[in-house]
């Protein structure tokens, strides 16, 4: 199962990191300023735009750290009791 | 242990008397201190909204921020305050490490915790009123709105979570204090703390 | 697809329908082929008397392969279409196209008002042609358009372009569209915005150039008018 | 915080002031109404969701009707205003999403299960659970108060948009729109608490020997589902008091004029919104995933990769949520990274459908009505997904943004949620919640008298929609291009399929309560399944199992070719009946 684990959270990061890669290739490809920008023309537009994209990024990734914390704490506090069963089972 | 089953209809009899180990079931923590974690989790989360609402409020305010007829916030006197419910956080964590070892020694520390966030409370009481008078009110502006939109939210959870410790301190005293429940009310305390200073951060700068 | 219900009269029209028809093409393919396995599997295994399901665990290497390899091919259809979404989204919503006219949309509860440039094809100058509920515009001009809102949320939405914007009060949001056709087509409001917003249908009037001048010069506001 | 790992004696999984009460005679206040009994608890859930339910099915009759004959009286409802249409459609999609799939497949399926399936005897926290429902069933009070005040109810859309929401002088609804808000704003209160003791009870009571990987999908998914909800619902009660400040002490949060920014609740609002849909979306898929195993008598699919789609789903829905906003109010740089996401998660998704395809192949498929439902879970939802794309990838989207499409769309999704998972479930463990099997052929007239109808009705609202139809409009006379004849034959098409799949409700509703007294008995297991509800009488009384199961295997183990019997329950351990 630690196998199966270590591959999944390899899996994870892999997919993860790809995601990431094509998403800022995506956003680096078309740098200059755009049309249609509901957040790029108010008051004070730079500021508000950075905000935005800022809380985007906070909030989406701010639940994924919560739960990997919880899942640590889980896995540390179980890890040594994890024990063999009974070979009946494949 | 009695006999396991009793059949009723075509399902077999079981009989697994005998062959069961003393069944156990494992609990990865204490009842209340996953609850409790989870619960702040959910609380987390709604502050990152308040937080990340008032980052982008800051933004899209028309004339500044604080707005120039709006009181600026007591950045100082409530640095003393952030002190006193680090403190009392600190306070707690020690009266738990205290009280594994020896239950009546946690209770000068405990008791310390506890007024220590009774004065951080207080003491907000106190700066709100004199907000209040200075003209920063509710309505007076989305700076307002937010101030005690998110601070009044913390202090609601600060109260919730002082009468919680409160009534565990009454059990302390008589000795009737479980580890578990004072991990999970110390869980939420902590929450009340570590988030103070991050709203202080966000709001008052 | 879409061009067999509702015209194309924007340059960027065929583009979003030819996306459209790529999406079909690829998520057809696979939404076709699933159901055909899945209803031939259902039809192929029914239960026969005395006969006993396969044990597969699905766990070895050679069974997770029937996963495996559908979901690399998704994938690489997924690719495809987002390099295809992201150009055309690109081409419409990021580019702005140097521009030949512009005209300002301003929606409120529950109306469409266009304020249009006038004669001298500059915005916010005294002979500007404010109309309610009817945008009249040049076939093969590329427009800029200013969107404003007066109160709450609408959304600009003119089908045979296969343009939609939202408005939002407190904002101006620019986009450009280029009308290739003559006709008179819907305007609708696309975004909740209360009671009445079944009820705020305005037109869209795509003119030949001779028709659009005539039109500006029958409705050049008198005031301008008896000026000159 | 340094507990020892603390383990306790098997039966009584958890100390708890309540097992003092255990097979003691109760009164019919403390058994039905304010029981902390899990299972009643579950049922309280299902009654009210199934009570919202056909009041929400009445709205969309009256609004359909008016869509499809506008202007005329509709039977049982009168004119529709377009006040009312608005406030009809808003309120059907907020009762739909949170008063009947949430309740019904989260609540009710995940309190009446998971218990069950863990092999414990209640939650860790009853009394936690039965204040969930009591607050559930406040909000529910509240929201159909907000139908009967004064202006009527919101109508400002499910998603609530300010300034609309926010300003009576705009949606002329001063207090449905605040009840409104409130309601919504307990419901999630009464979810949270719910959700808090799942993953509680998961982690903490399960049955001596039953590893994380021997836990039945369901619970898995209905796990996972509140742990999604836990994480994503935050920022939306923070949006929701915000607004509610708005509307009663007139603060200016998403006041342009004031400082405000609509724009912002867009952010909150969808920041849970989309999350939400895999709230809902997990459980139904556990659900399936139960039901297929057991009538196609074969192990599911490499269960691990389902779990491992679903964590993926999970992770992936926090990255898709501003797709709902292409149009409506992000930097459109935003909107390329969001297209990349959300087509993304498609992978997971297909994945997960492959798994369950993939278990059909060598089965011996029983088309009984929980598996006929649960199948055409699959097929719906297919359909509801490859079309998801076209709304997901920006491009296609500047069109498709709020047409019928969308509606179309979203309605193969949900429904394949929130009426086939349900049914799919009830028709399933009927027996164990009752103790009485439901009539099979009823079943199947019900089944086939919803299926067909539904598809009837959402393909010409497919086609509407790629003929530009947009959402919400009261009335289509007002629009050329969309008043035509062809298009309002396909109304009037959609509008009966309804009004038959609404009639076909009837025939379960009948069944449901004919088979409560009259059906054939159920045995503790009817369908020789393997998970651990089924060891325990049917119905369980309190208290669950007359003796705590001990687990030495994973669920699904069907047809294993050293057996004699094609199933090998969890709890029966190794040596005990095998040849």
């Amino acid at each position: 199962m630690r196998r199966w684990l270590r591959n999944a959270a390899l899996d994870a990061v892999r997919t993860a990191s790809g995601l990431a890669a094509l998403a800022l290739g995506v956003v680096g490809a078309f740098p200059e300023t755009v049309s249609a920008c509901s957040v790029c023309f108010s008051a004070k537009n730079e500021e508000n735009q950075i905000a935005y994209l800022a809380s985007t990024g906070f909030l989406t990734f701010l639940p994924l750290l919560l739960v990997g914390a919880l899942l640590l704490w889980v896995r540390k506090r179980t890890q040594d009791t994890e024990q063999p069963r009974s070979p009946d089972h494949s | 242990m009695q006999l396991s089953y009793v059949s009723d209809g075509p399902d077999k009899v079981v009989d697994i008397r005998g062959r069961m180990p003393a069944a156990r079931r494992r609990q990865v923590a204490p009842n209340g201190v996953i609850g409790t974690l989870l619960f702040v989790m959910a609380e987390v989360m709604l502050f990152a909204g308040f937080i990340s609402a008032h980052a982008v409020a800051k933004t899209t305010a028309l004339s500044g921020w604080p707005p120039p007829n709006q009181p600026r916030l007591p950045v100082e006197e409530t640095a003393v305050n952030t002190a006193a419910l680090l403190l009392s956080g600190a306070a707690l964590a020690y009266a738990y490490r205290v009280y594994l070892r020896d239950v009546r020694r946690a209770r000068v520390p405990f008791l310390i915790a506890l007024l220590l966030g009774c004065f951080f409370v207080a003491f907000q009481g106190v700066e709100w009123l004199s907000l209040l008078r200075e003209g920063l009110t509710v309505t007076s502006s989305t700076h307002g709105a937010f101030f005690y939109l998110i601070v009044g939210c913390h202090a609601l959870h600060a109260v919730a979570a002082l009468i919680v410790l409160a009534l565990q301190y009454r059990q302390l005293l008589l000795d009737r204090l479980s580890p578990g429940a004072f991990a999970g009310a110390q869980v939420f305390w902590f929450f009340v703390v570590g988030m103070w200073p991050v709203l202080y951060w966000k709001v008052y700068f | 697809m879409i061009e067999k219900y509702l015209v194309q009269a924007s340059t960027y029209a065929a583009d979003i329908d030819n996306l459209v028809s790529l999406i079909s093409w690829l998520v057809g393919f696979w939404g076709f082929l699933v159901l055909i396995v899945f209803f031939g599997l259902i039809i192929n295994f029914r239960r026969r008397e005395g006969q006993r399901a396969a044990y597969i665990t699905g766990e070895e290497k050679h069974q997770k392969r029937w996963i495996t390899i559908p979901h690399d091919l998704v994938l690489v259809c997924d690719i495809i279409i987002i390099v295809g979404a992201i150009n055309v989204w690109y081409n419409v919503k990021q580019n702005l196209p140097e521009a030949d006219a512009k005209v300002r949309v301003i929606g409120q509860q529950w109306a469409w008002s266009f304020q249009h440039p006038g004669l001298d094809g500059k915005l916010d100058t005294d002979d500007d042609i404010r109309t309610v509920d009817e945008l009249h515009v040049e076939v093969g001009k590329l427009y800029h358009y200013k969107a404003e809102s007066r109160d709450v949320l609408h959304s600009f939405s003119v089908p045979v372009f296969r343009l939609k914007q939202d408005v939002i009060p407190g904002r101006v949001i620019s986009g450009w569209f280029e009308p290739t056709q003559t006709g008179t087509f819907d305007i609708q409001c696309a975004e909740m915005c209360g009671i009445g917003h079944g009820l705020m249908p305005a037109r869209i009037v795509i003119e030949s150039a001779a028709a659009h001048k005539a039109w500006m010069e029958a409705n050049t506001p008198t005031s301008v008018a008896s000026a000159k | 915080m340094a507990h020892p790992i603390t383990e306790q004696q098997a039966p009584h999984g958890h100390a708890d002031a309540h097992h003092d009460d255990h097979h003691h005679e109760q009164s019919f206040w403390s058994k039905y109404v304010f029981s902390v009994d899990h299972k009643i608890i579950g049922m309280q859930y299902m009654f009210t969701g199934m009570f919202m339910a056909i009041i929400g099915g009445f709205f969309a009759y009256a609004f359909r009707m008016q869509l499809a004959f506008p202007g005329m009286s509709v039977p049982g409802w009168g004119h529709v205003s377009p006040a009312e249409y608005n406030s009809l459609v808003t309120n059907h999609g907020t009762i739909m999403i949170f008063w009947v799939a949430m309740p019904v497949l989260i609540a009710a399926f995940g309190n009446f299960l998971i218990p069950l399936m863990l092999g414990c005897d209640d939650m860790v926290f009853p009394r936690l659970n039965r204040l969930s429902y009591q607050i559930f069933l406040l909000s529910a009070i509240v929201l159909l108060a907000s139908f009967v005040v004064e202006n009527g109810g919101f109508g400002g859309a499910w998603t609530a948009y300010p300034p609309l929401s926010a300003k009576a002088e705009y949606s002329l609804t001063p207090l449905g729109s605040t009840l409104w808000v409130i309601a919504v704003a307990l419901e999630f209160v009464a979810f949270l608490m719910g959700g808090i003791n799942f993953i509680t009870t998961m982690m903490n009571s399960r049955a001596p020997g039953m590893k994380m990987w021997d836990i039945p999908v369901v619970v898995w998914m209905i796990v996972l589902a509140s742990i999604l909800f836990m994480l994503s619902v935050g920022p939306l009660i923070a949006g929701a008091i915000m607004l509610l400040f708005d509307q009663t002490i007139g603060t200016g949060f998403f006041d342009p004029a004031r400082g405000g920014d609509p724009v912002l609740w867009q952010h909150l609002f969808w920041f849970f919104g989309h999350p939400e849909v895999y709230v809902v979306l997990l459980p139904a898929i556990g659900i399936v995933c139960e039901i297929v195993p057991i009538f196609a008598r074969k192990k599911l699919f490499a269960y691990k990769t389902v779990l491992f789609t679903a964590f993926a789903t999970g992770v992936l829905s926090f990255f898709v949520w501003a797709h709902h906003q292409f149009i409506a109010g992000i930097d459109p740089r935003m909107a390329n990274v969001f297209t990349v996401t959300t087509v993304m998660i498609s992978v997971p998704l297909a994945e997960m459908m492959f798994v369950i395809v993939a278990t059909l192949y060598g089965g011996q498929i029983t088309l009984s009505v929980p598996m006929l439902w649960a199948l055409s879970f699959i097929g719906e939802f297919i359909i509801g997904g490859i079309t998801g794309i076209f709304l997901g990838a920006s491009g296609s989207d500047i069109y498709f943004h709020d047409t019928y499409f969308v509606l179309a769309h979203f309605h193969y999704t949900f429904f394949p949620i929130a009426i086939i998972g349900v049914y799919a479930g009830l028709t399933h463990w009927y027996p164990k919640m009752f103790g009485r099997m439901l009539n099979e052929t009823l079943g199947k007239i019900h089944f086939w008298g919803t299926i067909i109808p539904f598809n009837m009705i959402f393909i010409p609202l497919f086609l509407l929609g790629l003929a530009g139809q947009h959402r919400r409009i009261w009335s289509y006379v007002n629009f050329p291009e969309l008043a035509s004849p062809e298009m309002q034959n396909l109304r009037v098409f959609a509008t009966v399929s309804l009004v038959i799949m609404l009639l076909f409700q009837l025939v379960f509703i009948f069944n449901f309560f004919w088979s409560l007294t009259r059906g054939k008995k159920a045995g503790r297991n009817p369908y020789n399944a393997n998970t651990l509800e089924w060891v325990a009488p049917s119905p369980p009384g309190h208290g669950n199992f007359a003796e705590m199961p001990t687990v030495y295997r994973g669920p699904y183990e069907y047809s294993r070719p050293d057996r004699d019997e094609d199933f090998w329950p969890q709890n029966v351990p190794a040596e005990s009946s095998s040849s």
